[in-house]
């Protein structure tokens, strides 16, 4: 092998590696969801100020929940198999952190996508599949559905109409600190994981 | 000759690229097994047609080792779903997709596949043959969607068709293995750099 | 069964170890090899029809006897008893204990983590019957016990630490 | 008494050589420890030992994935030989696979008795992730690397002897003799160590390509568990490769015999077509009759299991009709020259041919249902690699060993016939424990079933006694090793 070759393999290897590191978050993401779970654990992420209403038609920003550690997801009522998959488990996390005592340091949240659709009673409806407590589980829309962009950008969320007239969008439960800061998001099968992180940011002290 | 090959580079290049860009990448089989393999056959055949004898080139790359390395690690970077969606997300990376699929996987291919040693390029095929059967079986089993934009049916349909294009691609490579008779091609291939490698 | 398949065992393995005694035996004398050839591939051409035809035999009379009814059929006969079979590393979880001699038992055996082996055994340790127990999938293993009394449950695919001793037992009670 | 037998071969360079010599010489080792691992077992059976049920199948683990790994690498280096006297083949691949062998050697090694790593040889999804605490993850993964490794050193190997063989022989077709079997060509056929290492070359490739895809999707269910895989395909893909590689080995083994009788007989053993013919359909053969190992998955297609049986069978042909009367026709009034490598590569024959019936008799899914993962099984694959496979690569050992002059002593001769002896009183407990139904894979036995562990275990003393002395021997005499170029 000569020099001028020993030199061009090497750059190949440096830059490949680079692109790889760059392109994988350091060989961990291989997909953009996993690059976007990553990213927020990392850097805790602010979330713009929008304005919704909720199943009982008060009007909610993010800041109302300030003090509580949000559980979030995006939802559209009509799904028909994702949503409940996610709905249940976030029954069977509500359930685990009452036994524990700490009810009052959560709040639930689905926020839908679907906005033409998704009224109110629907998401009132909607909430009722799970639990009779309208105020410790909301169901919300955006009050300005020219602002649908911006929210799931905050979040990082995909939604992409199918054929079935539903929508395939990003299937996980998201975590906002006391500070109403994106800092985690999970698979919704791994409750362990989301009730050890709700529990680190209960006892977390808010500057 | 030569001017009909290089007008057939320019239009796969184009085909990907131009307003039909568009009608390939909302689908992710269609993104996948034809945007992506024209772009990288575009860098190969005008590779092949007007870099493969040039002086640099050869010097750069010896036994074709960094052409093949770039090759493998810039098209396996293609290969994660990550990277697609990064594509359709912003501008910048689709661009970044146009340039370095076939430069710096075409065209490296094209001017180092027949400099590589025998035994790599067989193992390279058998590694990109069983890669195609782990990407569709995982494809197939994947409870959730690798990329943000394709919906999992799509997903699966892809998955399925890595599985049949695996399989027939090892069909044609072991039907290749009996029917074809190598003497000959030693013979005519004599003077060729590569047969200096496997002695 | 197992008595006939060791005889039969036996007496081939016997057969083949005499030939080659005989050869090794023979071996000393220095004979044309073009002669031996002759005779020694005759004798090839008949060995292969003997095996030939005893191939045939024992492939038709063999499809009798495996087990695969219960498997493909869309529904078990009137009168069969059912027990639900799950292997965990490392018990067996069955519906019931107890069924009844004499009547078809139809086994429905799946695992709930690593692949088992669901196998019965008779009070003498002897293995009547068995099927795979592996996640995701449902084997019907369908046998009818012959005799009341308690039968074993042993584990036939290795399984972790405790395999040797996920055993478990089933009452077989008269009709 | 006729000169000694020759061994010769004419272009060996010196470099080849050496790797030979150390890939059999690490084989020997290995063959001893993992023998010592398979006598400890069945010593733990009888209750002489008491290292329990951690350690047994850790032990169980390594004696199965090490023999496997090792008689591959002997039974390579035994084709290697006879191979390159008649194309060319790459000496620094030879060695890459040492390499590779060796790294994976270590990781495999620190999975099991560091890691803690027991989920048998055939790491049958999802066994390798539910360790139970007994091992982790990161310890089933360096298994699986290690066997990847492993796999990638044999892909060389196997694709440099099919860059050799093609470029001498044209293409695989012709290799496997196919212009004289179908097309009445009548130039001669290749010899016989080239149509052997061509049906090894496809079956292993296929194999290892299958093995590197199940590896490689259960290293990716390992760290993200979310990506279930199929149990049944898994297992399929794992049987496929196991059984193709396992077999394979023997294959590459018979090739000595193919070679050294001939020299110890005076007489030929050329490639008849029948001889052709029965490669061809092995190699068909070697590939589809893994069913037979699924025989108690209901859950398979019921013709993939009927197949499995009628394959299972008629395996035993090629052996039966061609190879073993090939060889008993050679010795038959040949005035054979009687010493431990001609006793041993007869022993292999008879081992072979034997095997064949136990196995068959198994295959048969109404006897599969009564047998299968009893002791029987474990009976059948040992007296083909106990008597079939190893008295192959032993007997090459001794080959090399007496070469060109050499002479062993009496002590070799006995430590045959206690090799004899015990293994075949060894493998005869197994049957013989199958037809009781004792289970395979247990670390601790009913009492009802020590009486025929202990009887083993004294067989398998034997077995390991006899396996010292010829060890022993290679090793003190590989310097003395003198392989003549004409």
């Amino acid at each position: 092998m000569n020099r001028y070759s020993l030199i061009s393999t090497t750059l190949v290897l440096i830059i490949s590696a680079a692109v790889w590191w760059q392109g994988t978050s350091g060989f961990k993401a291989f997909t953009s969801e996993a690059a976007r779970r990553i990213d927020v654990l990392e850097y805790p992420r602010k979330l713009s100020g929008l304005d919704f209403e909720n199943q009982t038609f008060e009007n909610i920003n993010f800041s109302d929940y300030k003090g509580k550690v949000v559980l979030l997801d995006f939802i559209y009522t009509s799904c028909p198999d994702i949503c409940y998959a996610l709905g249940f488990s976030f029954k069977s996390i509500k359930a685990e952190l009452e036994e524990a005592g700490l009810q009052e340091q959560i709040q639930i949240v689905n926020i839908t996508f679907n906005l033409e659709q998704d009224t109110p009673e629907r998401l009132s409806a909607y909430v009722q599949r799970y639990t009779s407590d309208h105020d410790m589980w909301h169901g919300l829309r955006l009050k300005d559905p020219g602002q649908l962009k911006q929210l799931l950008s905050d979040f990082g969320v995909v939604v992409i109409p199918n054929e079935h007239g539903g929508f395939d969008h990003n299937a996980a439960i998201h975590i906002l600190d006391k500070e109403g800061r994106l800092v985690g998001i999970h698979d919704y099968q791994s409750q362990q994981q989301i009730v050890a992180q709700i529990r680190e940011q209960i006892s977390a002290t808010v500057l | 000759m030569s001017r009909s090959i290089l007008f057939f580079v320019l239009f796969l290049y184009l085909l990907s690229y131009s307003i039909i860009g568009q009608w390939f990448e909302v689908s992710m089989v269609r993104h996948v097994l034809i945007q992506i393999p024209c772009l990288v056959l575009a860098g190969y055949l005008f590779g092949r047609k007007s870099l493969i004898n040039n002086r640099f080139l050869i010097l750069i790359n010896d036994k074709g080792l960094a052409g093949i390395l770039m090759c493998i690690f810039i098209g396996g970077y293609w290969m994660l779903p990550r990277a697609l969606d990064a594509a359709l997300a912003g501008s910048n990376m689709a661009l970044v997709k146009y340039i370095s699929l076939p430069f710096f996987v075409g065209i490296p291919l094209a001017i180092s596949w027949q400099r590589i040693h025998p035994i790599a390029r067989a193992v390279i095929k058998i590694e990109f043959l069983t890669m195609l059967f782990r990407l569709g079986w995982l494809y197939l089993v994947s409870p959730n969607r690798l990329c943000n934009f394709y919906q999992l049916n799509e997903q699966i349909i892809l998955g399925k068709c890595f599985l049949i294009i695996a399989t027939s691609l090892s069909l044609y490579w072991i039907l290749q293995l009996f029917a074809e008779d190598y003497r000959e091609q030693e013979t005519l291939k004599k003077n060729n750099l590569y047969d200096q490698a496997s002695s | 069964m197992q008595e006939i398949a060791w005889t039969i065992t036996l007496v081939l393995m016997l057969v083949i170890i005499a030939t080659f005694v005989f050869v090794v035996l023979n071996s000393g004398q220095v004979a044309e090899y073009e002669p031996v050839k002759k005779r020694f591939y005759s004798v090839r051409t008949g060995l292969f029809w003997v095996l030939a035809v005893g191939f045939v035999v024992v492939m038709l009379s063999s499809y009798q006897g495996m087990p695969y009814a219960a498997q493909h059929r869309s529904e078990n006969p009137i009168g069969t008893q059912v027990i639900d079979v799950e292997g965990f590393q490392w018990y067996w979880k069955l519906s019931s204990n107890e069924v009844k001699a004499n009547q078809p038992v139809v086994f429905n055996v799946t695992s709930g983590d690593a692949n088992h082996g669901f196998a019965i055994y008779d009070e003498s340790l002897t293995l009547l019957a068995q099927t795979q127990a592996m996640p995701g999938y449902i084997n019907k293993l369908e046998y009818v016990f012959k005799e009341p009394g308690t039968y074993k449950i042993l584990c036939l695919e290795y399984c972790g630490m405790a395999h040797h001793s996920m055993v478990s037992a089933i009452e077989v009670v008269a009709e | 008494m006729s000169s000694s037998i020759s061994v010769i071969h004419p272009n060996l360079s010196a470099g080849a050589r050496k790797t030979l010599l150390t890939y059999l010489a690490i084989s020997a080792v290995v063959f001893l420890l993992m023998m010592v691992f398979g006598a400890s077992m069945r010593y733990e059976q009888s209750e002489w030992l008491g290292m329990g049920p951690q350690y047994f199948y850790q032990i169980m683990t390594a004696h199965g994935i090490g023999m496997i790994g090792i008689v591959g690498l002997a039974a390579s280096a035994v084709m290697w030989f006879f191979l390159s006297r008649h194309v060319q083949l790459s000496t620094p691949i030879l060695v890459a696979n040492l390499v590779f062998f060796l790294i994976g050697v270590v990781l495999i090694l620190g999975a099991i008795f560091i890691g803690g790593f027991a989920a048998a040889w055939t790491f049958l999804y999802p066994l390798p992730a539910m360790g139970k605490g007994v091992w982790g993850n990161h310890a089933a993964a360096s298994y699986l690397v290690g066997l990847l490794l492993i796999g990638v050193g044999f892909l060389l190997l196997y694709l440099d002897t099919a860059r050799g063989i093609m470029k001498k022989y044209g293409n695989l077709g012709k290799a496997l003799g196919w212009p004289q079997l179908f097309f009445n060509s009548q130039d001669e056929a290749p010899p016989s160590a080239v149509i052997a290492s061509t049906m090894v070359l496809i079956v292993n490739i296929a194999g290892i390509a299958a093995g590197a895809v199940v590896l490689v999707l259960s290293l990716v269910n390992l760290y993200m568990p979310s990506y279930e895989l199929d149990p049944l395909l898994v297992k399929n893909l794992i049987y496929f490769f196991g059984h193709v590689f396992i077999n394979a080995a023997i294959y590459q083994a018979v090739i000595a015999v193919y070679e050294i009788l001939p020299l110890y007989t005076n007489r030929p053993w050329k490639p008849t077509k029948v001889f052709i013919l029965s490669w061809t359909l092995s190699t068909l053969m070697v590939m589809s009759v893994y069913p037979h190992h699924l025989l108690m998955d209901f859950a398979m297609p019921k013709w993939a299991l009927i197949m499995g049986q009628i394959i299972s069978y008629m395996s035993g042909f090629p052996v039966l009709v061609v190879t073993a009367i090939g060889a008993l026709t050679l010795i038959y009034r040949s005035g054979i020259k009687w010493d431990v490598t001609s006793r041993l590569l007869i022993l292999s024959m008879l081992g072979w041919a034997c095997g064949v019936i136990p196995a068959i008799v198994d295959g048969t899914i109404s006897v599969n249902n009564v047998m299968h993962n009893t002791l029987w099984v474990p009976g059948h694959f040992h007296i083909y690699l106990l008597l079939g496979l190893l008295p192959m690569l032993f007997g090459f050992m001794y080959y090399l060993v007496q070469s060109n002059g050499n002479k062993v002593g009496a002590v070799d001769d006995v430590a045959f016939w206690f090799y004899l002896v015990g293994g075949m009183g060894f493998v005869t407990m197994f049957l013989l424990s199958g037809k009781e139904s004792i289970p395979r894979r247990w670390a601790a036995h009913l009492s009802e079933w020590v009486p025929y562990d202990r009887i083993a275990s004294v067989f398998a003393t034997l077995v390991v006694i006899g396996a010292l002395v010829f060890a022993y021997r290679f090793l003190t005499r590989l310097s003395r090793i003198n392989i003549a170029t004409s």
